[in-house]
């Protein structure tokens, strides 16, 4: 019964595709919270998309690229992500879905993707297992095991022998805390302290004072972005764990762009491993940068932006490769092994997993020219996504 | 030990900010969920007044009070009177609705992204007791505003004769108005007291607890629990839970982690089935 | 309307047959207006056929059809509870959540027949129910307020500790749907769904109404009305209670199963805090104490909460602030309330 | 001739922290009586009734119905063993209309209230059974009015309605006609006086001269203790009746 399914649904797509691609625009449906607690999630990938448009124009193998944005608020609820990409699919008749801000809405959309035989660009969900649940997912942003393998390696060859983890008590801490704990205890290092805090958490102190008492060389760090991430630093400075020589490490989403003022002067000496800074040394990411300001002076760019700014970019490459043609299979097979130099630096997209490979850069947080920025000093090159090896 | 010093410090911060829930609902009967929401606002004027205009904190904590006691006021003048006799459940959407009013607003005004806020030199850092306990400056000082804070309170409550005129206003109006009581003044008072205190306590509370347009939702609960296991409208109780909370919720997170947010919600279900009025609370009048 | 002739009332109290009083004489009372109270009114055929008309109307907009009619369910199960027996309850969405993930692991693990989901997943959320209930029983509205609402964020955290059973924030994914009844499968554009959500709330909606007009939802009136009466008259109180929560879960569980069904997938969010607030507010908007109330009013908030994110996707929330202060403080019988107070105008002027 | 009593309580007491509500009451009401409880405003006449109800559990004593010990038993179960009571404070069913609120009445007696298939209108003999009654207490004609659209005097009849509706062995009427006009009380006395004698009724009541045509057996309860209990010509010449009443009276 699938199969007979699949091919009708295959001569459908092929003759509107066939017929389509020479003139219609094509529509991309970008399915993102834009309001409610992961707004700037929404806000930053959607800066990311349309400024890639702007820089670049929006004309690709012919066909001008027309976008639709659908608030998946509050973004971790999958049934509304789902019926939103829906909505693109039948009623406005999208090429290609992306966006995808967090996890649980990527995994409710994959079957639909696969069902509906429509390319979905995941442009921030972290977590290793997107791609696997359809085969139409390509990721352009990073996941997580990705970021958290590399500081836990950093750390071993840097004279880091005891680390405490503290992660938040949610799906991508016990990953990150994972993967950090395999890599770290393969290389030698030992864990002497794991505490997994509960999500709400107003007030990090009891777990401060523990971190004290055992006394660790580093404390590895896995918080959501926002409030709590503010409050552990804050505590962290004043309750004197970095005067008495604690080394901070984590993943780089913890000191974000986003929230570098707000974390204010608690966030020197951090060190992270991370994909994207926007301190990177490359005349792409020059370009961006000032792109970026002159478009959204207010903000500023952040990982989450390149991840849509990639994601456009490899749709319009895919364009420009197949002439127009978005059928799924041919843009899966155009996308494959893509390689390209985007400001975060060089990636490509793993042929085998459809997932992004790319440098992964160890970096401190020191005051430039009077502002925060993550200062890249040691990188690991084409890192591949461990969490699917 | 600085467990429980941490955790007194945190029941205090709890206490400044759920106080003036405490005061709304038992005093004048009346669930205000937005009570979060003054809260936020306290903390938005704080970071504008800060960032902006220079403001030194401390001499900027008054002027905050001061704002949200001023928004309290214009709110209850035109909204809130008109709920006074409603039932609980109308109370409960109504400020459910005021707090996506305040949320989205925050949203516009100020973006999604958390709040800067640097505390003063002085406040920020370590302070070294003899016992090698060594004590947040920032904590010290939240513990010393919510003691003196409680006790004006409850002078203010229990002594003065605004404080008698307040109680008798809450527990019959009609008879405080044969007394010749200006009922109406002393609830517009009473709820500029109480959205003034939450205000403040929102300012204090910046640091520790951080500032988003979510921050009026995200913390509501706390506030009910302290409320609701204290005892509505009572200074004295509302003091004692607020310690007891914040003492259990830390030692809770720093002995046994795993348990964690659970320790809270299982104090408040279990106070709320075998003494529904409260630690401390009268029995419930109405 | 024939009056119905009184047969001669049988034993009447006090009045011994011996006591020789002649026969009572006939009664020309007629007992229609309640006699036919659950009687189907036109008007109520008239609102069935909104859902197959909306069926042709708007194809493309089934899955958003489909959670409107599970938001229906859901509705109607917090109006047994807080319109027929007056709990107050910010934590529905407890019931709900567990509903959702009944049927979402029974799927997971093989068991995908839908019917036999929504069975399991009714009976997991009646028990909840019925273990919580107690809880409700004592204190005022403000204390069932608070110990809904703290249940509810109990299994919030549950759920997002269990990450190995539920999947946590991330959501429990691998639900394979089998065709419903063996016959009919879900299909892309959510036709299926849409006419098995419809089914299934026409159902359990016939079936509440059969409750409601029965004396155990007269009773509940009677407890919401005036809960000191009702000892008085011999009813045990808290066993109704118990019963019409317990009711009340299973419905919300049902409408859980639903929603992992159609969407196969279950986040977190099933649990969450907006979920209760946003049914409540619902309920208001439609008008508390009439089950078309709860769908009149999911209808009403669900189209604009969806137009309004339509137009600007960040401060939608600022309109639905503004719509329930207005409801609260105007139009405090919702909906409903309006409607009635039409066609008794309307009744009014022509009589 | 033993006479059988249809409810009694002995040593009966109820303390409120230091303040003693009921003191020492043994009550002794035979069947078929017409048994009236007098006393002064605060002579804890209203905490007697719920104590006899089960609404409030008494310090030490018991209460016994029809010779069954009660004591313990809530108060719905007591309804169900044949004791049923009518509020000083109407407390009715607002939105009801009168027919829906008695045929509610007579579906709990009935043991149908929990079931949940047939609706009400279904249930022709209860509503039937609710009519009867409603024409016994003339309340015919306001059946399918709204409770709360209804004179205050039409509403106590209903409160007499909806005890009547629980075939009660025994009647307490905590101040039938109190707030009722003159003119209607009387009606409201003959419907009361025309119960037949298998229904024993305890009447508490201020107005004298109902109590005099009313009662055949008075008890004279103040500050919750029986001062005195006899036959209504006795308790009229008493002189320390007279005392109380008076003496409250010359005191004010």
């Amino acid at each position: 019964m699938k199969l007979k399914k699949q091919l009708i649904a295959l001569t459908l797509m092929a003759t509107a595709g066939a017929c389509a691609w020479a003139a219609d625009p094509v529509k991309i449906g970008l399915v993102l919270p834009m309001s409610g607690p992961f707004a700037s999630y929404g806000k930053q990938i959607e800066h990311g998309v349309k400024l890639y448009l702007a820089t670049q124009g929006d004309t690709f193998g012919g066909r001008k690229v027309e976008l639709i944005i659908k608030d998946d608020s509050p973004g971790t609820a999958g049934d509304v992500s789902k019926r939103l990409a829906q909505e693109l699919v039948i009623k406005d008749k999208v090429d290609i879905l992306a966006g995808f801000g967090l996890t649980p809405s990527a995994f409710a959309v994959a079957p639909l993707a696969t069902e509906a035989k429509k390319p979905m660009i995941v442009m921030n969900a972290a977590t290793s297992a997107v791609t696997t649940k359809s085969n139409y997912i390509v990721r352009t942003s990073m996941t997580l095991p990705q970021n958290s393998a590399p500081i836990a390696s950093w750390a071993a060859k840097n004279k880091i022998k005891k680390v405490f983890t503290l992660v938040a008590d949610y799906g991508p801490g016990h990953d990150a805390e994972g993967q950090f704990k395999k890599t770290f205890t393969a290389a030698g290092g030992t864990i002497v302290g794991e505490v997994r805090a509960p999500v709400k958490n107003p007030d990090f102190a009891p777990f401060l004072q523990k971190i004290k008492d055992t006394k660790p060389d580093a404390v590895f760090l896995f918080l959501p972005p926002g409030g709590e991430t503010i409050a552990f630093m804050k505590g962290f400075k004043e309750r004197g764990l970095s005067a008495a020589g604690i080394q901070l490490i984590s993943t780089g989403d913890l000191p974000d762009e986003d929230i570098l003022e707000a974390l204010g002067d608690s966030a020197l000496g951090l060190i992270t491993s991370f994909h994207y800074s926007e301190a990177h040394k490359s005349p792409e990411n020059k370009a961006y940068t000032d792109a970026y300001y002159k478009a959204y002076p207010k903000d500023r760019p952040n990982f989450m932006s390149v991840g849509g700014y990639d994601g456009m970019r490899l749709i319009a490459e895919v364009l420009k490769k197949t002439n127009g043609n978005t059928d799924a299979d041919k843009f899966i097979e155009a996308a494959r092994g893509m390689k390209w130099t985007s400001p975060r630096g060089p990636v490509s997209i793993d042929p085998a997993t459809r997932d992004i490979v790319q440098n992964i850069y160890i970096r401190k947080t020191e005051k430039v020219g009077g502002k925060l920025q993550n200062v890249e000093f040691d990188h690991i090159a084409d890192f591949k996504d461990p969490g699917k090896q | 030990m600085t467990v429980v010093f941490d955790g007194v410090a945190y029941g205090l911060l709890l206490f400044l900010i759920s106080v003036g829930l405490s005061v709304t609902l038992g005093l004048m009967n009346f669930v205000n969920l937005a009570h979060g929401a003054f809260a936020m606002l306290g903390g938005y004027v704080c970071v504008l007044l800060l960032d902006r205009f220079g403001v030194p904190f401390l001499a900027a904590l008054p002027l905050v009070a001061l704002a949200s006691a001023l928004v309290g006021v214009l709110l209850e003048r035109t909204l809130y009177r008109r709920l006074y006799g409603a039932s609980h459940l109308d109370q409960v959407l109504f400020s459910i609705g005021l707090v996506f009013v305040a949320m989205s607003t925050a949203h516009f005004f100020f973006g999604a992204q958390q709040q800067p806020l640097q505390l003063p030199e002085m406040l920020s850092g370590q302070f070294h007791l003899p016992g090698g306990l060594d004590v947040g400056v920032y904590r010290l000082f939240l513990i010393v505003i919510g003691l003196v804070l409680a006790f004006a309170l409850q002078w203010m409550i229990a002594g003065t004769q605004f404080g008698a005129k307040l109680r008798a206003s809450v527990d019959n109006p009609r008879a405080a108005r044969g007394l010749g009581i200006d009922v109406d003044r002393v609830f517009v008072l009473t709820f500029a007291l109480g959205s003034g205190l939450a205000g403040l306590g929102g300012a204090l509370g910046v640091d520790m607890l951080g500032l988003d347009p979510g921050f009026a939702l995200k913390y509501i609960v706390y506030f009910l629990i302290v409320v609701a296991v204290g005892g509505s409208g009572n200074i004295k109780g509302s003091l004692v839970a607020s310690l007891i909370l914040g003492v259990c919720d830390v030692a809770g997170k720093y002995y046994i982690p795993q348990v964690g947010a659970f320790v809270i919600y299982a104090v408040m279900v279990a106070m709320l089935i075998f003494r529904p009025q409260g630690l401390f609370g009268r029995t419930a009048a109405k | 309307m024939s009056a119905s002739t009184l047969s001669t009332p049988p034993d009447l109290p006090g009045t011994p047959e011996a006591a020789g009083t002649s026969a009572i004489p006939k009664l020309n009372f007629d007992a229609g207006p309640l006699r036919d109270a659950a009687r189907w009114k036109p008007a109520e055929y008239a609102f069935w056929l909104l859902p197959v008309v909306a069926y042709f109307v708007f194809p493309n907009d089934l899955s958003l059809l489909s959670q409107i009619v599970i938001t229906a369910l859901f509705a109607v199960s917090l109006d047994l509870i807080l319109g027929y027996a007056g709990i107050v309850s910010l934590g529905h969405a407890a019931f709900f959540g567990m509903g959702a993930y009944a049927a979402g692991l029974l799927a997971q693990h093989g068991w995908g027949e839908p019917v036999l989901g929504l069975l399991v997943a009714g009976v997991v959320a009646a028990l909840v129910g019925f273990l919580t209930s107690f809880l409700v029983l004592r204190g005022a509205d403000l204390t069932r307020l608070m110990v809904t609402l703290g249940v509810s964020l109990m299994l919030f955290e549950a759920a997002n500790k269990l990450t190995s059973i539920t999947g946590g924030m991330d959501g429990l994914q691998g639900i394979e749907m089998k065709p419903v009844l063996g016959l009919f499968a879900f299909d892309l554009y959510g036709k299926t769904a849409y006419i098995y959500c419809v089914i299934v709330l026409f159902v359990m909606f016939w079936l509440a109404r059969r409750i409601v007009h029965s004396p155990f939802g007269l009773s509940l009136q009677g407890i919401r009305q005036n809960v000191f009466r009702m000892p008085a008259l011999g009813a045990p109180v808290n066993a109704r209670l118990v019963g019409v929560y317990t009711l009340g879960a299973a419905y919300a569980g049902v409408a859980g199963a639903l929603l992992a069904q159609t969407t196969q997938f279950v986040s977190i969010d099933v649990l969450s805090f907006n979920r209760s607030a946003e049914l409540l507010l619902i309920l208001v908007l439609g008008g508390t104490g009439s089950l078309y109330g709860a769908l009149l009013g999911t209808i009403v908030f669900m189209t604009a909460h969806h137009l309004l994110s339509g137009i600007n996707p960040q401060y939608w929330q600022f309109w639905l602030g503004i719509l329930l202060i207005f409801v609260v403080l105007f139009a405090r019988d919702g909906i409903m309330g309006a409607l009635r107070a039409l066609t008794r105008r309307f009744k009014g002027s022509r009589a | 001739m033993t006479t059988s009593y249809a409810l009694q309580t002995s040593h009966l007491v109820k303390r409120f922290g230091g303040f003693v509500a009921t003191n020492d009451v043994t009550l002794n009401v035979a069947a078929g009586a017409r048994h009236a409880l007098i006393g002064p405003n605060g002579a804890g006449k209203t905490t007697l009734i719920n104590l006899l109800t089960g609404f409030l559990e008494p310090t030490s004593g018991s209460v016994t119905l029809n010779g069954e010990e009660v004591t313990r038993l809530a108060q719905h179960q007591r309804v169900k063993r044949g004791l049923a009571r009518t509020f000083q404070i109407n407390r009715l069913f607002a939105d009801m209309s009168v027919l829906e609120s008695v045929t509610l009445a007579v579906c709990e007696r009935r043991g149908i209230g929990a079931s949940w298939w047939k609706p009400v209108g279904a249930h022709t003999d209860a509503i039937d059974e609710a009519a009867a009654l409603l024409a016994q207490l003339k309340l015919l004609d306001v059946a399918h009015h709204q409770t709360k659209s209804l004179a205050y005097g039409k509403q106590r009849l209903i409160e007499i309605a909806l005890a009547l509706a629980m075939k009660p062995k025994v009647l307490l009427l905590d101040e039938p006609a109190a707030g009722v006009p003159t003119g209607e009380s009387r009606a409201l006395f003959e419907t009361i006086a025309q119960l037949p004698r298998e229904v024993t009724i305890l009447l508490i009541e201020h107005d004298m001269d109902l109590v005099f045509r009313f009662a055949d057996r008075i008890s004279v309860l103040v500050s919750g203790a029986v001062l005195t209990e006899d036959v209504p010509s006795v308790i009229a010449t008493d002189p320390r009746v007279k005392e109380v009443y008076l003496g409250e009276a010359a005191h004010g």
